[in-house]
Parts: structure tokens; sequence; C-alpha cells
């Protein structure tokens, strides 16, 4: 059994004659937590919609492996296809749920593909037969299972788009962890989050790669989140690679640094 | 402050007068005469007094009345938007349909209902179904179609033309209208359902057209403008609902009345649109039916989770078209008569209406929709050439009264019981 | 300047703000922290009349602008530079300032123009490009820019550092500052960037919950405890790198 | 391609086709300026509105009105009759545009999507009542008022006829398509429309009032519309209380065929839909021109979602 991996090479992305993504390679292993980091309009989430199927990359490819031996070649694939049978999942940087069904119902959207098959395409549903019935319980259990983990038991039969925006966020990773991902992309997870939900994200993130080993990729200006809880890191400056490693190999490189960070102010800023 | 209401209000209700002037005076005030010598203009300028004092007077009492009301806060919009997060209060819902059931049930022998009623209420209920099916497409899935008149008159046509040339009962060309007309749904769907709102909209209404356009025009298939006559009636059991020997009447040993077909139509198609009903209450709790929601909410989320947009639409457009299908063959048998009049966008329209104005999603909402817009105006045939101006305007003046629809409370699909009901 | 009373206003059957009370002096940087969803947007928004106040009153340089409409408060001297930037993604840069300046007099133009372009010289070679293809940096300084062309007396800024990178996040609270001294121009600004907005404000007030719960002047709430925990130390936000 | 040249060989010669050209650009103005007015109208709004091809029809029975006034009150020269009924029409129509904002769309600002929508077939369904019952529903002729044109022979013995009425057709539909490109590119109200357009909110707090500015929008449009029903009228000579409801459809179809929300895609679309038009009839039938039109829009939409000019939308995740 080996790790699963994600592998992007030479990966471009032109909008007409301008370059979004240009050449970059990194990889990303199925036991870290990878930080994409970079300035606006760096391309980072241009990364992730070339990752899950959002655009075709105009060069490069991106190749996902499972533990199992498996190969994706996800630039050949739809989008659904990629969440369907590489397993890697997303979220957005405006959250997008749906918003007039409840917290519950989201997560069983999620688990839309195997409910689907369970209930003969809808055959079985309609009948009401056993093996349907049973899928819809495991289905449940899970989301209950992710709702107790996020914290929304509670609200669980609220519409999700009447949540706090905390608990939209947690909401549309709990959703994501449903439709049972490999890889997770997470889309500035804490942004618009203060800081005591930061905490609160930080430890679910911590606890999805220890006990659920999810591999994670995150997209995040929040240094305080991205030094605490990656492994690796990958900073992008006009759709390239600047730099590409450990939390402290960055904060010291001085690329990142003129490009991204700013100069050190931690003794003027207290 | 009630002083300076009252002039407020006289100077609005001036402007409408005046605006209501300016509408009238081209249109009103001149009369466009037909004579052997051609068009001369006729003048009835007293008309454009009229109108501008009606609408100032009007306007003015209902600036008085409605000045208390106007002037709560207005925060109509956000109530409009907040409608969906509301609690839903089925419980209330629940009684009240089963009690709507039981009135459709008894309804032909209540003292006051005579054929006239029952005939009404029959028309009433083929909307219901056709609401119905729509809302699968509209209201769940939120995919736009103006041109949902097509598939009922797929199923109308597809009907009587099986029973006309081959001779099949109700029951078998029932099914086959109904599977036609879905694969008319998923023919039209499969190239257009990438498109998006608007554009879906006007591709769809252009469908519609296009049908009724080949109606008209395939005369040796259609009949043409004249449309199909002769639809064979349907039966009960094979008993035909006619005088003498071997008929309905006679086998059950009763008086022949041509009451008799009209009271087993109004159970048949009542039967269809209960089955409609329950059909989709049912298939939106299961994961077909919360997936079409979940497209109508957030596509791109859709296609994150891994569920494909193309075949989660077509399902939708085709299970609707399908139920527009079954309502074909019910009118087709019922009229006995179909001809491309009867399907023209006036009538999608309505159907959409109902949807809209049931309060997307609300089943009840469709039922009282569909009696208000179908079942009222039947009453007030004797406004005649008043009546479909008097349509419109209650179309727009509902809208407005309630633009989140009658009944807008979305029900779950499923609960979790420890979270219990905020 | 500004002066707050009692204000309540809300969407729907959610009443977001229960009853607040502030005051802006003429010249002051007052800033408003608080957690997401405390209500700090929506009181911006209700300044600027949507959601409707539902109780209270708000009077701008001693006239009453509870029921103003919102395109005449421009008029009046407020500008309003709100969350995500908002700007004309298929205008240009130059028509998007422009537009700034709408309810102006177009004599003035010119000069308001270059005091945006001093500010932020990096609009200057952008000028014919849409809104929508700027960066989120870039974005954020027209967006400033733009609500400078109306020659505010009261600018309120909503989030402005909101998902900005590190680097950028000090260039706009810089141009705070500079834009409050060399114009005077009073400003009311929402944060939750708590740290670098209470350094810069002369007046400060924490928002829990659609309340004042604290209110004084940057440095208290800076040298705060429970300010401290509740928005600088307790997350990990405000850890920069060391 | 084939089957023009199959059809041109039966029969029709180069004069047949260059004829049906002129046919479809005069069709195709008229078309273009309606589309004008739901381009607009669903660039600021988002909307469809409905009641805009009944709005036309209105300016057609406003400008048969126009022209008998013009000849009750003796005036005899053409173009001063034309010119006057322009103005008529375009006024008068335009105050039904108004109102059809105020009544339909302003109360339902900020309600569910569809209510509009409802609420603006309730409009078109009573305007065209309205017009039936205040005017009669038998066909209404007028009597043809600008006459001759000139004839062509390219080649001896073909001939192409274009008449004056096309070439004033065409020639006002270019001077005021140029004009309102200029209003909306270059003017403070186009920069309101556009702004209004593109984040309603923000134009607020910049001082646009949006309400005004929508409604200024429906203004425009409805009395572009009147235009075109002053052009039908006297393009065909016979108008009913019917004609806005096809008119309305292809004129939208124009619209979205163009890309909705472009001007120029609006004008463009209209164009095409009116060559189809010309040219269907012309070669294949009469019956099935409708068809034709709604199948190439559904051809041009699969190949480019947003239309022929519409700007391509890069979804936003």
């Amino acid at each position: 059994m080996t790790q699963p991996v994600l592998d992007v090479s030479n990966l471009s992305m032109r909008f007409g004659g301008l370059a979004a993504i240009d050449n970059l390679s990194f990889t990303a292993r199925g036991d870290h937590i990878t930080a994409i980091i970079g300035p606006n309009g760096a391309g980072k989430t241009t990364v992730f919609n070339c990752l899950t199927g959002f655009y075709r990359p105009t060069g490069g490819s991106v190749r996902v492996t499972h533990d199992n031996g498996k190969q994706f070649q996800l630039e050949r694939m739809a989008g659904f296809e990629i969440a369907r049978k590489a397993r890697v999942l997303r979220t957005f940087q405006n959250i997008r749920l749906f918003a007039g069904m409840t917290a519950l119902e989201n997560l069983l959207v999620a688990q839309h593909t195997e409910l689907m098959r369970a209930s003969w395409y809808s055959v079985a549903g309609l009948l009401g037969l056993k093996p349907y019935e049973k899928a819809t319980r495991t289905a449940m259990e899970r989301a209950r299972y992710w709702l107790d983990r996020v914290g929304l038991t509670a609200q669980a039969n609220n519409p999700a788009g009447s949540l706090s925006y905390g608990l939209q966020r947690k909401l549309e990773i709990a959703r994501a962890m449903c439709a049972n991902p490999v890889f997770l992309c997470l889309d500035e997870p804490a942004a618009g989050l203060n800081p005591r939900e930061d905490q609160e994200l930080v430890e679910i993130l911590l606890e999805l790669k220890r006990e659920h080993n999810i591999a994670i990729i995150l997209i995040e200006h929040d240094m305080g989140v991205v030094m605490h809880i990656s492994d690796h890191i990958v900073v992008l400056d006009h759709g390239a690679c600047i730099a590409d490693g450990t939390p402290a190999e960055i904060r010291a490189n001085e690329k990142v640094i003129k490009a991204y960070l700013g100069q050190d102010d931690s003794e003027e800023d207290g | 402050m009630a002083r300076g209401l009252s002039l407020a209000a006289l100077r609005d209700a001036a402007a409408a007068g005046i605006v209501a002037g300016l509408l009238a005076l081209p249109l009103l005030g001149f009369r466009l005469l037909d004579s052997a010598q051609g068009l001369s203009l006729g003048y009835r300028l007293s008309w454009v007094f009229y109108a501008v004092i009606g609408v100032f007077l009007g306007r003015l009492v209902l600036n008085l009345i409605g000045a208390k009301w106007a002037a709560r806060p207005r925060s109509t919009h956000h109530n409009a938007a907040m409608a969906r997060f509301t609690p839903s209060a089925s419980q209330s819902e629940y009684i009240a349909g089963w009690a709507m059931i039981a009135i459709a049930f008894v309804l032909p022998f209540l003292p006051f209902v005579d054929r006239n009623v029952v005939d009404r209420m029959t028309l009433v209920l083929i909307y219901v179904m056709l609401g119905t099916g729509l809302n699968i497409v509209v209201g769940l899935a939120g995919l736009l179609d103006l041109g949902y008149v097509a598939f009922y008159a797929v199923g109308a046509y597809s009907y009587a033309l099986l029973a006309l040339n081959f001779d099949l009962s109700f029951w078998i060309c029932l099914p086959l209208a109904g599977i036609f007309a879905a694969a008319f749904g998923v023919l039209l769907g499969f190239p257009v359902l990438r498109l998006r709102g608007d554009y879906l909209a006007i591709v769809t209404l252009g469908f519609g057209e296009i049908v009724r356009v080949i109606l008209i025009n395939w005369q040796s298939l259609t009949g043409g403008p004249n449309g199909l006559v002769g639809i064979p009636r349907p039966s009960f059991f094979g008993l035909e609902f006619r005088a003498g020997a071997g008929g309905f009447a006679d086998v059950f040993g009763l008086a022949f009345s041509p009451a008799q077909r009209i009271y087993f139509l109004y159970y048949l198609i009542l039967a269809l649109a209960l089955i409609t009903i329950a059909f989709v209450q049912r298939v939106r709790s299961l994961p077909i039916g919360r997936a079409w929601e979940a497209l109508r909410e957030d596509e791109i989320a859709c296609r994150s989770l891994g569920l494909n947009p193309t075949t989660i639409k077509l399902s939708a457009f085709a299970l609707g078209a399908a139920f527009a299908g079954f309502a074909g063959s019910f009118f087709a048998t019922r009229q006995g008569f179909i001809s491309p009049e009867s399907f023209s966008f006036i009538e999608s329209a309505i159907i959409l209406a109902i949807v809209v104005l049931g309060g997307m999603g609300s089943q009840i909402g469709i039922v009282l929709a569909a009696v208000l817009l179908v079942g009222l105006p039947e009453w007030f045939r004797d406004l005649q050439q008043y009546r479909m101006l008097a349509f419109g305007g209650a179309m727009v003046l509902i809208m407005l009264w309630r633009p989140q629809g009658l009944l807008s409370r979305r029900t779950p699909t499923a609960k979790l019981a420890e979270a219990g009901s905020s | 300047m500004l002066e707050i009373r009692d204000l309540r206003s809300g969407y729907g059957l959610i009443e977001v703000l229960q009853g607040i009370s502030l005051r802006v002096e003429t010249g002051e940087i007052a800033t408003l922290i608080g957690a997401n969803g405390a209500g700090k947007t929506t009181l911006l928004m209700t300044l600027s009349g949507q959601p409707r106040a539902r109780n209270g009153s708000i009077v701008f340089d001693g006239k009453d602008i509870t029921h103003t409409p919102m395109h005449n408060l421009v008029r009046l001297g407020i500008a309003h530079v709100p969350e995500g930037r908002h700007i004309f993604p298929r205008m240009t840069v130059l028509e998007n300032l422009q537009l700034g300046a709408f309810a102006c007099d177009p004599k003035n133009f010119a000069d308001d123009l270059d005091f945006a372009l001093t500010l932020f010289p990096q609009l200057e070679s952008r000028m014919a490009q849409r809104g929508g293809t700027l960066s989120g940096g870039e974005q954020q300084m027209l967006a400033i820019g733009r609500g400078l062309m109306s020659r505010p007396r009261l600018l309120l800024l909503d989030e402005p550092s909101l998902g900005l990178a590190p680097l950028i996040v000090r260039q706009v609270f810089d141009t705070i500052r500079l834009i409050n001294r060399e114009r005077k121009t009073t400003i009311l600004l929402v944060e939750q960037n708590a740290f670098q907005a209470l350094k810069l404000s002369d007046k400060a007030y924490v928002m829990v919950n659609g309340a004042i719960t604290l209110s004084g002047t940057g440095a208290e709430l800076l040298g705060n405890s429970e300010v401290q925990a509740a928005y600088m130390e307790g997350g990990l936000a405000q850890t920069v790198p060391a | 391609m084939e089957f023009l040249s199959r059809a041109c060989a039966g029969g029709a010669g180069i004069d047949y086709f260059l004829q049906q050209l002129v046919n479809g650009v005069t069709l195709g103005a008229i078309y273009g300026l309606i589309a004008i007015g739901y381009t607009m109208v669903y660039g600021i709004i988002g909307m469809i509105n409905f009641a805009h091809g009944d709005i036309y029809m209105i300016g057609a029975f406003i400008s048969l009105v126009g022209f008998l006034l013009m000849s009750a009150l003796g005036i005899t020269s053409v173009p001063i009759a034309i010119a006057g009924v322009l103005l008529f029409a375009m006024i008068f129509t335009a105050v039904y545009g108004w109102t059809v904002e105020r009544v339909a769309y302003r109360p339902l600002r900020g309600a569910p999507r569809l209510a509009p929508l409802i609420s603006a077939i309730g409009v078109s369904i009573v305007l065209q009542n309205y017009v039936q019952l205040a005017q009669g529903a038998r066909v209404k002729p007028l009597q043809p008022m600008v006459q001759g044109g000139f004839t062509f022979s390219p080649g001896g013995e073909f001939h192409v006829t274009i008449s004056i009425l096309q070439i004033m057709i065409v020639l006002l539909t270019l001077s005021l398509m140029a004009g309102f490109t200029y209003l909306i590119q270059k003017t403070p109200l186009g920069r309101a429309q556009r702004a209004t357009e593109q984040d309603r909110t923000m134009a607020a707090l910049l001082g646009v009032d949006v309400d005004r500015t929508i409604s200024a929008t429906f203004v425009i449009g409805a009395s572009l519309a009147a235009v075109a029903g002053l052009m039908v009228t006297l393009y065909y000579g016979v108008i009913d209380f019917y004609l806005g409801f096809v008119a309305g459809i292809k004129a939208f179809t124009a619209a979205v065929l163009g890309g909705i929300g472009s001007l120029p895609g609006a004008m463009l679309g209209g164009l095409l839909i009116g060559l189809i038009e010309a040219f269907w009839s012309g070669y294949c039938s009469i019956a099935y021109k409708d068809v034709a039109v709604f199948g190439v829009l559904v051809l041009v939409l699969i190949f480019r979602p947003t239309g022929l000019l519409g700007r391509p939308e890069v979804e936003k995740v």
C-alpha cells in the first residue's frame, strides 16, 4: 500500500493571451497538508479550478494516484468525474452551499452517487425496497457523524443559508467529507473567520489529516494558519512557482518575503 | 402630519391621473374606423377624461386607505428572500392536504354541485396535474421552461393519433403518450440543457412555438389548423358511456345520462392527479429529487460533489414532460377534438403562473393557484371579451400581492431527529 | 460629525443591530471591530439606507439622514466603500473613477483624479483596463480611490484588508492614515484585522452580537486584555512570520 | 449553402437572391430595434421584459393613429408627417414603457426571480386585450404612404428593387443605433445604466438613482420599439393587436442570438433573423420559417452559449 499522490507537472492555463498559470509543477503527498500561498492574482484559485475540472488546462498534466495504485489524469476528466472517481473534492472561496436546503440535506446531496446507485436510479427508492432503506440509513449516519464533528448537529434541520458565516464554512468542509475524498482542496477556508473560529478550523483540519488520512491542499492568506498546520508550502507569483518547501524554509526565503510576506515586522508590530 | 399626508396623496393621485391620460389619449381617445374608403379616425376624447378621473379617484382612495398600511416598515424584499428560511408548518399543511383530497372525492355529491361545476373542476385538475409536472422542472430543478405546452400537445396528439389510427384503448395510449412526451423532452433537452437560465427559457419558448407551427402545417398527419376529430372517449373497463344496450348505464342498471361520463372523467383525472402528486412527493425525498433541488441552488457545487448536471436535468425534463403527456392524453379524450389552438403560449404561461403563484414547490399552493387561475375565470365567462383583460390584470395583481407565491415554505426532505425542529 | 442613536435594523425577522449608539468626531479615524456576524457591515449598510433603520436616528453634520435615500448620501458628503470592493467589473478603471464622481461637479474631476493617482500610482498604468481584470489588491485601491472621487467629508470603509496579501494590507492601512491626514477626511473603519486597525484609530468601538460592548481610544483598546484575548491573541491571525 | 445553390439552379436567379437580401436586411433592421429594448432591459434588471413585444404593437397602433391625425390636421407632406408621427409615437409609447416598469417591475424589485416574469406576462395579456377592446380585433390597413424606389439591373436581365421605404428604414435604424451606442458609452446616463447593470447597490452608493435609471431604460426601449412599430406599419401596411407576440419572440431571439446585453449583438441578431426569414421564405417554405429561426438559435447557442457577441461567461468559482 502506497500513499496517495497528486502530481502537477508543467501545468499551464492561459486566458486569451494572459497566462494565469505558467508551467507549474509540484507534488502534494497524501500524508501532508500542502498550502498554496501567494499574492492576490497569483493564480492560486486557477490552480484549484484546474485540479477540480472547472477549467481545462491549456497545457501540462495533473495526475492523482490512489493508495491502491489506481491512477487518474485529471486534465482529461469532467469536473463531476474528478469528484466521483478520482475523489478530489473542493470547497470554494465564496462558500457554495445549497442555501435553501437544510444542513443535513447538504450532506445527503454529497452522497448522491452512492444513494442513487442504491435506489436503483430511483426505482427501488420509489418502491421503498430494503437495500435503499439501508443505504439511506448509512448515509444519515455518515451525515450525523460529520455534523457532530463540526459542531452542527443542533442546526441540522436549519437551512444552510441561515447559518452563520463560520458555520457555513464548516458545513462546506463537512459536505466535502461526506463525498468521501482522497484529496481535499480548501480555498481560503479561514477567510472571514474570527480568531476563535480559526482555531477550531485548524483543529478540524489536523484531525482530518490524522484520523481520516485525508490529504489536504489549501489556499490561505492567513499566515498564522498556514505556518501552523502545513507540512509543505508552495508559493505562487504570477502563475509560477517561486518557492516550494517546508514552512521554515519558506519563511526564510528572500523571494517570498519580497513578493508576498513583506519585511519581517514582528519587532515593530509587537 | 395627516394634512401633509393627504396633500401628498392628492399630488400622487394627480400624477397617476396625468399618466392615465397620456396612456389613454392615443388608444382610447381615438378610434380607428374601418370603412370601404379605408381607415378613418373616430374621436371619443370623453373616454380619456373618464380614464383620468377614474384613475385619479381610484388612486386617491387607495392612497388614503393605504396610507397607514404603506407606512409600515418596508421590508417586503427581505421577507421574500427570507421566506424560504422560515421553519415549515408541515402539520397544518398536511391536514389541509388530506381535507382537500376528501372534498375532491365527495365533490360530485355535494348539494350545490352540478355537472358544470364538476366539469370545471375536471379542467382545474388537468392544470393541477400540469402544474405538478412543471413544478418538477421549474420549482424543483430550477429550469425555466416556457414551452411546457409542447409536451402537453405531444401527449394529446400522440394519444389522438394512436387511438384513431391503431384503435388502441385509452389505457394503452395513456402510458404511450407519456413515453412519447418524455422522449420529446429528452430530445429537446439534450442539446439545450447546457444553457443557463433565460437562454433555456427562450429556447423552450421557441420549441413550444415550433411544435405549434408543425401541428398547423403538417396537414397530412395532424389535420392542420382543423385538428383531429372523433377521438375515442375512454371507457369504464370496456364499458362505453352511451345509451342503449352494452353501455355503462345499461350494465349497471342505471338510467342513461350524459352526466355519467362527466363524473367518470372527473374521477379519472382526480386519480391521475393524485398519482402525479403522490409520485412527485415521493420522488422529492429520493436522491434524484434532492439532486434537482441542489442543482437549482448551485450547479457548480453540484459538479464539485460528483453530480452530473446533464443527467439530473434531463431526468427532471423527461419526468415533467411525461406528466404533461399524460395530462395531454386525458385532455384529448375528454374533448374528443384537439387543434393547435389549444396549445398556444398562453397555456404555458398559465401553467407557469400556477407553479410560481403556488409558491415554487408547494403542492397545496399549486392546487390553490390552479383553482384561482383556472377555476375562477371559468365562472366569469359572462364577462366575455373582458375576461382575458381581467385575467391578465389579476395575474399582475396577484403577483404584486404575493411575490413569493401563496405558500412558499419548503419542507425538508430529511430530518435529524435529535436536532429538534427550530 | 456623525451621531448614531439607538439604531436598530436587520433583515426579515432577524434583528441584527440591537440599539447601536456611537459618535464620530470631525477629523478622526473611528474603528469598529468585532467578530464575523457581529453586525459591523449591517451597521454601515444601515447608515447608507439599505436595510432601512427600524428605530433610532442617524445624524450627519446636524442633519437627520435616517431616511435619506441611498443615492443622495454621496451628495451630502458621505462615501461608502463597501465590503468586497464592488468594482464595476466590465468598466475600465477610468470609468470606475468617473462613476465615483458621478454626483459631483465635473470641474473638480481632474484634481480629484490627480489625488487618487498620487495615492495609488499603480492605477495610472491601468486606466484603460477593465476593473474585473485587476488583482484583488488593485481592486481595493481602486475602490478606495473611487470613494475619494466625490470629495467625501466622511469615508465609510468596510473591511479594506479582507482577502489581501500581508504586503498589500500594510499599504492599505498606510493609505488610510494618509487620507485622514492629508485631506482631513473623517473615517469610520470597520475591520476584522483588529490589531492594525486599532493602531491607527483615534477612537474605537467593539461590537458583539449587534451591540457595542466596549469603546475607548485606539490605544486603550489595544491594551485592553479582553480585546486582546478575543480579537488578537486567541487566534493565530496575528502570528506574523518570525 | 448547398440548398441555396440548388434553389438558384432551380429557377430563381441572382436577382432573386439579392432581392431576398434586401428584404431580409429591412426586416432585420426592424427586429434589431425591438431587440435593443429586450437587451437593454435584460442588461439592467436581468429579466426578460415579456411585455416588450406588446409595447411594439402599441407603438404600431399609436403610429397608425398618428398618421390619421396628421391627415386630419391637413399635413400632406410625407416627410413632415412621418417625422411628426415618429415623435408622437415615441413619446406616447414611452409612457406605456414607463408604466409597465412602474406597475409590473418596480414593486417586485428584490422579489423571487420569476415573480416579475409572471407579472410581465400578465401585463402582456392585458395590453393585447386592451388594444383589441379599444380598437377592435380586425386587421387595420394603411394605404402606402412612401412609394417609389430604385431598380438596379446589375447584369442585363436581373432586376433588384430597393424601395425608398426600405432605405429609410435601414438608415433610420443605423442612425438610432449610432445615437444610442453613443448614449450608452459616453454619457453620464449611459454610465449610470451600465453601473446599475453591473452592481446596483454600488451604483446607488455612488449617487446613481437606480429607480430612475431603470425607468429611463424602459422608456428608451419603448421608444425604440415605437420606431419599429412605425416602420412596420409603413412597410406592411397592416397591423393587428396580435402583432406583438410573434415579433416579440423573434426579437428576443435576436437579442439572445446576438448575445443578450450587447447592443451591437442585438442589431446583428436582428439582422441575422431577418435574413434567415427572408431566405427561408424565399427558397424553402414560408410555413416553416419560424422553425428555421429557432433552429439557428439552438445551433448558435450550443456552440456559443452566450450568443454571437455576448461576453463569454467565465465561470466564477
